[in-house]
């Protein structure tokens, strides 16, 4: 019952247990991660199943309808191994649902996501494999540029909370957050590809030069993936910034941070090591929150850029329903997503001597 | 204890600007087909992909429909979608985040799980996906799977919310009164979630109106239905960017951005309201600091 | 002696508690616990925070079970070893009420004064025609001193000061007409100056309706002036009990002297230099952890007196005159009488800054 | 140590220079509120005396916790100094600097070395992120920018040493101490940098009796040692009549009476400060019914004419509830109380 929580709650505040400081604490930090990656791998297998069950709630069958698709799409009657791996994914009519659950997650194993219909016999572990790079490339760096700008941000308004720059900069930022990423991006594509002319209009690099790690290459990859990666900075750092300007507010009141002025530190060392230090904690826990929407948008964003990611291959599976690209994109995305948050629970336990649990 | 919050300008300001938006969605559309004497679905082919002008306030698409009109119309499409999805989302989170914050134990950590599941999971794919499958499905479902899947943070709030509740002496004071379980979620915790709950809403509200403009974007909607995402989406198909056509596609983001920052304005003064460090922290009380500080004529230190 | 209306017989309380990382260990907040309460007698029990002597009021107040032992109400077993875990009847609810700490967190600030009333006496006392509520809901208000009635009924908590929120709190409580009242704390939130009002006022209650009230608290001085029998916690264990006066003027177990000596008197009439009050109460030691209490005495690692069985075996309980008894070897030992012949914070300084820990 | 008395210009008796290490004259603190300011603080003046303990006691609403921010000059927003001075007196004899007037980055310097505080609440007081005696090494450091780190975090074993706390609990999170520790942590912190004063905000109300007793025990020894006043602020009066050597009583942001704490407790002449210290049942002596002071402390939005105290006061005149009294000096007291005006007193 909740009553006894509070009372427990005081009753351990009150016989803090003296441990000796060091080595508990690393072990205490290790048992904490080890709880969580814990938690991540039964949120991936609530991914992998819900991947399995999605096709066969739906209405008619799938896999037959997929099958279907893809002999009129090559023309010709699927080779054996294929029409497996399909029937694996989508749904076996011979098998009941409890084998067909144990041969979807064999195939899973053996990172078999079926063939794409659209880019038929393309197997779509090699076209998200292709994709991949270049959204972990644009997504991961707008992510953490977005996370430092806002934060750093939210730093200075919360601190001068009340002051003229937080009664601009705070409601100006409540409504960027609240602009949609990809009509930011339509917009920066019209004002500065369009209009301008600074930046290219679509793609993730210069066709003409061959993909490969020579600094022509990288230079074309920087200069077509500045204007998608912008945007997506524009519209992500203002959920960070107004999630830490309200802690660091309610951090700038709390006793330490007075205590601290009161020992004379200069205002940055009162502001950085004691306010901003303590009001970022939550920022790390609110994380799974914030990555889910920037990651949703992100997506978004490169499809308006035909940015060579997953996101855009997402858009040209839904366009022509292209079922095992879509789930093969859902299952790498919420992958991804967790690692993220896995290392953000990292960041988290370093940064908290206390690790804090909430549970 | 006593604050008014529409003494707040900021919420003033986004109670004004929501309110705009849920009239022009329950009237406008009656409004510009009867006064404005304009049809969001006409195609008026002596004006394609027209500027602004004076028949056409905001000008056409290239379909010579007029796009005024079409933000009008967008608008119930857009706000029908956000307030059902916040509608499904809100209730989804209170039955799953109260009771998870009220009970504790081993109820408690189950729904506390499924929530943690659900907030890691990332949402928008998922949506995606689903929509994929249910292609040409109505605004209906959209909003329907929008809420269904859009619940996790607000959950995960009120649980947070309903437990620190739950925990103080005036609820464990009516229990020892002998109230029920029931009596005391319902009488003493509940309303002290309402502000919590109308914050999760107007949250809910712009995140469904922005998913569904997504999944609009993406395809995934109903051909006849017009909604701000559609706009933009067809605005897409149309490259409408590349053709310098800004004046179809800037209105209705506009108008999603506008929306949110209504929500947000709002949800801030019910953060100050929730948090009186916050409210102590804002410009009216700086400027009546500086007020009395001016007045004393003795110089701030710090 | 008097029937008690409820008793507490060697009670247990422990928790589960999960530390930070979700590592379960077990914290004993109270053992071997017993109280008795008598109708139209008021008992303290004295104790530093993590002296389990709230959880002890809310065992009472069967806000949880007991781990073992029993909970009697009127000499009928209601709680604890072979009783099964049941939601707590409202005929107990109806006997034995409970006064929070806090008077500023035991009203919800959302309701009206009426609000909190009318429920306790809806609650209780049946259906009730809506004259017959407002009679009784004046009438609680009255006997708390809150008059006019019609001026505090339609108030909300923030508008009343604390200690009119803390006799609302207590008319509550009455509402159901109980005969056991259980103050944890009641006066410690309280602004001093108004502190006595409340302590006299429950002294009233004690004396016209013959309620039996358990007082909690960590200041002695109050209890000394409140109730009639004193009992002292320590490390989740009742270390000592008798008539108020004989157990503060001549402490017959080392804490309770160490509690005695280090409470503020400013009456005091002995020493008045400053640093013969404090003395050289330069280390004192603190109470040892729930989890992993010592064995023998809990308070031996910081005893003066500590002996070789102190550490090694819990001390008997030691019957002594008017119906006091400690729990401290001394007695068994025959050395009861050291404990007047110097102070314990000198003692105990000397002791534990000489011996390394 | 000598006390020269001499009269100011406005009659006070004042011991001068050397012996004062703070000067608070007609000090008031308004917030600003939504409709006019409040006062919280109003016309304090008092003196502090080299080395002594002053406490102040007051309920809630007594404007002591603003007084505590005025003092130390950490008052935020919407909390504002509107008049008076805070003069503080360096033992180099320096000339006094008033506190209030001075500016920020002369402030910090003057910050811990001069001037320190102890907060009620060591947990909330504490860095929760930072290592105990990281928070020692960083003030120390930067008031002594020659302290190499080595040097900082020995003088933090060594400041922790003083308070009862081993060496090697300097690397402990604060988390990690009993409340105990780390309050006595929060008391070896404060003396750091030597100050001079230390404003001491209920520094034993978080904590048990034991405890109290050995950290108050603890501040004695450490003040014979080192020398510095304190300000203890509290709404304990039982405490501060054994702990302080003279005590301010507040009520409703005002001082209502300043005298040694024998004379205080002896010859209460405020029937507040009598009020308060019956309030206090005796842990010996022979118990009587007593009663507190009727009433509740007033509230400062809507303060009555006249006394504050009028209300609550068993010895209310008519002129209180018109004229305001005046902490007036009376021998080596002052009380501000028409009971004892000239011609009432004759």
């Amino acid at each position: 019952m909740t009553s006894t929580a509070s009372a427990v709650s005081a009753a351990a505040a009150d016989t803090a247990p003296a441990e000796s400081p060091r080595t508990p604490r690393k072990r205490k930090r290790g048992r904490f991660l080890f709880r969580r990656l814990g938690f991540y791998l039964v949120a991936a297998w609530s991914a992998i199943t819900l991947n399995f069950i999605i096709p066969r709630l739906m209405p008619g069958d799938p896999s037959a309808a997929i099958i279907d698709q893809l002999e009129r799409v090559s023309g010709q009657s699927l080779p054996p191994d294929t029409l497996v791996s399909i029937q694996g994914l989508f749904g076996n009519p011979d098998d009941n649902l409890f084998e067909q659950y144990v041969a979807y997650l064999a195939q899973l194993a053996r990172f078999d996501l079926g063939v794409s219909i659209v880019n038929f016999p393309v197997p779509v572990a090699d076209l998200v494999a292709a994709g991949l790079p270049w959204t972990l490339l644009l997504v991961g760096t707008t992510t953490i540029a977005a996370f430092v700008l806002g934060t750093a941000l939210g730093v200075a308004a919360g601190w001068r909370a009340g002051t003229r720059f937080d009664a601009i900069v705070t409601p100006l930022t409540t409504f960027l957050s609240s602009v949609p990423y990809f009509w930011v991006a339509l917009l920066a594509l019209w004002a500065f590809g369009f209009v301008l002319g600074w930046f290219p209009l679509a793609g993730g690099y210069d066709p003409n030069i061959p993909i490969s790690f020579d600094p022509a290459f990288i230079a074309s990859v920087l200069q077509y993936g500045a204007l998608p990666a912008a945007t997506i900075v524009f519209s992500a750092f203002g959920g960070w910034m107004l999630g830490m300007r309200n802690m660091t507010v309610t951090t700038v009141g709390e006793d330490y941070v007075l205590l601290a002025q009161a020992k004379g530190l200069s205002p940055a060392r009162v502001r950085w090591r004691y306010a901003a230090r303590n009001a970022m904690l939550p920022q790390f826990t609110g994380f799974a929150m914030a990555l889910g929407g920037v990651v949703g948008g992100a997506l978004l964003t490169e499809i308006v850029f035909s940015y060579p990611g997953i996101g855009y291959l997402l858009f040209s599976a839904l366009q022509k329903r292209d079922y095992p690209v879509m789930q093969g994109v859902f299952l790498l995305v919420t992958f991804t997503v967790l690692v993220a948050n896995l290392i953000a629970d990292s960041v988290y336990v370093w940064l908290d001597p206390r690790v804090r649990e909430e549970s | 204890m006593k604050y008014n919050i529409f003494g707040n300008g900021k919420v003033a300001f986004g109670v004004i600007l929501l309110s705009f938006f849920v009239l022009l969605a329950v009237f406008g559309p009656w409004f510009t087909g009867s006064v404005l004497g304009l049809d969001a679905r006409a195609n008026d082919i002596t004006a394609i992909a027209a500027p602004p002008s004076a028949e056409h306030p905001l000008g056409t698409t290239q379909f010579g429909q007029d796009v005024l009109a079409q933000v009008i119309e967008g608008a119930r499409g857009s706000m029908f979608v956000g307030f059902l999805g916040a509608t499904i989302g809100t209730a989804i989170a209170v039955l799953i985040g109260v009771p998870a914050g009220y009970f504790g134990g081993t109820t408690g950590n189950f729904l506390n799980f499924l929530t943690n599941l659900f907030l890691v999971m990332p949402v928008l794919p998922l949506i995606f996906v689903l929509a994929g499958y249910l292609q040409g499905t109505g605004l209906v479902m959209i909003a329907f799977i929008i809420g269904v899947f859009g619940w996790a943070g607000g959950a995960r709030t009120l649980r947070a919310q309903a437990m620190s509740v739950s925990n103080r002496d005036f609820v464990q004071a009516m229990r020892m009164l002998g109230e029920s379980d029931r009596r005391l979620i319902f009488t003493e915790v509940m309303p002290h979630l309402y502000g919590w709950i109308a914050s999760m809403f107007l949250g809910g509200l712009i995140g469904a109106v922005m998913a569904e403009a997504g999944l609009a974007f993406l395809g995934v909607s109903d051909s006849s239905a017009i909604s701000w995402g559609t706009m933009i989406q067809a605005a897409q198909q149309q490259s409408a960017v590349l053709r310098g056509l800004w004046w179809w596609f800037v209105p209705p983001g506009l108008c999603i951005a506008l929306v949110g920052t209504a929500a947000a304005l709002i949800n801030f003064g019910v953060d100050e309201l929730a948090n009186p460090k916050l409210r102590s922290a804002s410009r009216r009380v700086a400027k009546r600091t500086a007020a009395v500080q001016r007045a004393a004529l003795v110089p701030e230190g710090v | 002696m008097n029937e008690p209306v409820l008793e507490a017989v060697d009670v247990a309380k422990h928790f589960a508690v999960a530390n930070s990382v979700g590592d379960s260990s077990v914290v004993r907040a109270v053992e071997g616990a017993s109280i008795r309460l008598e109708p139209g007698r008021i008992t303290a029990v004295v104790g530093e925070s993590g002296s389990g002597k709230t959880t002890l009021a809310r065992l009472l107040a069967r806000f949880y079970e007991p781990t073992s032992g029993q909970i009697r109400l009127d000499g009928v077993t209601v709680a604890g070893d072979g009783i099964r875990r049941s939601t707590v009847p409202k005929s107990y609810r109806k006997a034995v009420q409970l006064i929070f700490q806090d008077p500023f967190g035991s009203l919800n600030p959302l309701h009206r004064v009426r609000h909190n009333l009318e429920r306790a006496v809806r609650l209780h006392h049946g259906r009730l025609g809506r004259t017959e509520v407002d009679r009784r809901m004046a009438s609680l208000l009255e006997r708390v001193s809150l008059t006019p009635a019609s001026d505090y009924l339609d108030k909300f908590p923030h508008e009343l000061s604390g200690g009119q929120r803390q006799r609302v709190v207590i008319a509550r409580a009455l509402a159901v007409e109980p005969r056991v009242l259980l103050g944890d704390e009641p006066i410690s939130m309280l602004d001093v100056s108004i502190r006595l009002e409340m302590l006299n006022l429950l002294d009233k209650l004690r004396r016209e309706d013959g309620l039996a009230l358990l007082y909690i608290t960590h200041d002695i001085a109050s209890a000394r002036y409140l109730c009639d029998d004193i009992v002292v916690m320590y490390a989740g264990q009742m270390v000592e009990a008798g008539p108020k006066d004989a157990v503060i003027s001549d402490p017959q177990h080392p804490y309770t002297k160490l509690l005695v000596e280090s409470s503020p008197d400013p009456h005091r009439t002995t020493a008045t230099d400053r640093d013969d009050i404090f003395g050289a109460a330069d280390e004192l030691g603190e109470p040892p952890s729930l989890i992993d209490p010592p064995p023998g005495c809990r308070f031996h690692p910081r005893c003066p007196f500590a002996m070789e069985k102190c550490r090694t075996t819990p001390p008997p309980r030691a019957q002594l005159a008017d119906g006091r008894w400690a729990d401290c070897w001394l007695h068994d030992e025959g050395r009861a009488d050291e404990l007047t012949h110097a102070t314990m914070t000198e003692r105990i300084t000397r002791k534990l800054t000489e011996e390394p820990r | 140590m000598t006390f020269t008395q001499t009269m100011r210009g406005d009659g006070t008796a004042v011991t001068t220079a050397s012996d004062i290490v703070l000067d608070v004259d007609g000090l008031s603190v308004e917030y600003a509120s939504a409709g006019a300011p409040v006062r919280a603080c109003t016309d304090v003046t008092f003196q502090l005396r080299r080395g002594e303990i002053l406490g102040v006691v007051g309920e809630s609403g007594s404007g002591k916790s603003t007084l505590i921010t005025a003092l130390t000059r950490l008052q935020r927003p919407p909390a504002v100094t509107t008049s008076g001075r805070i003069v503080f007196h360096p033992q180099s004899g320096r000339p006094g600097i008033d506190l209030v007037q001075l500016k920020p980055r002369a402030l910090r310097s003057l910050r811990w070395t001069s001037l320190s505080i102890v907060l009620q609440s060591a947990m909330d007081a504490l860095n929760p992120v930072m290592r105990v005696g990281e928070q020692f090494v960083d003030v120390l450091r930067v008031h002594d920018r020659s302290m190499s780190r080595t040097a900082a975090w020995a003088e933090a074993r060594r400041l922790l040493g003083l308070v009862g706390i081993s060496a090697d609990r300097a690397r402990s999170y604060p988390h990690e101490l009993s409340g105990g520790m780390r309050q006595r942590a929060t008391i070896a912190l404060a003396l750091a940098c030597r100050p001079e004063l230390v404003v001491m905000d209920e520094p034993t109300t978080a904590v048990d009796v034991v405890m109290q007793r050995q950290i108050l025990a603890q501040v004695l020894r450490l003040r014979r040692e080192f020398d510095f006043a304190v300000v203890f602020v509290t709404h304990d009066l039982s405490l501060l009549l054994e702990l302080a050597d003279r005590i301010a009583v507040m009520y409703a942001g005002r001082i209502v009476e300043l005298a040694s704490a024998q004379d205080l407790y002896r010859t209460p002449m405020h029937p507040y400060t009598r009020g308060l210290r019956d309030s206090f049942p005796p842990l010996h002596a022979p118990l009587e019914r007593l009663e507190g002071i009727p009433g509740t402390p007033p509230d400062l939005r809507a303060l009555p004419s006249g006394c504050p105290f009028a209300p609550r006061c068993p010895a209310v005149m008519e002129r209180c509830h018109e004229h305001l009294p005046l902490l007036t000096p009376r021998g080596d007291r002052s009380v501000a109380c028409h009971l004892h005006d000239e011609e009432l007193v004759r």
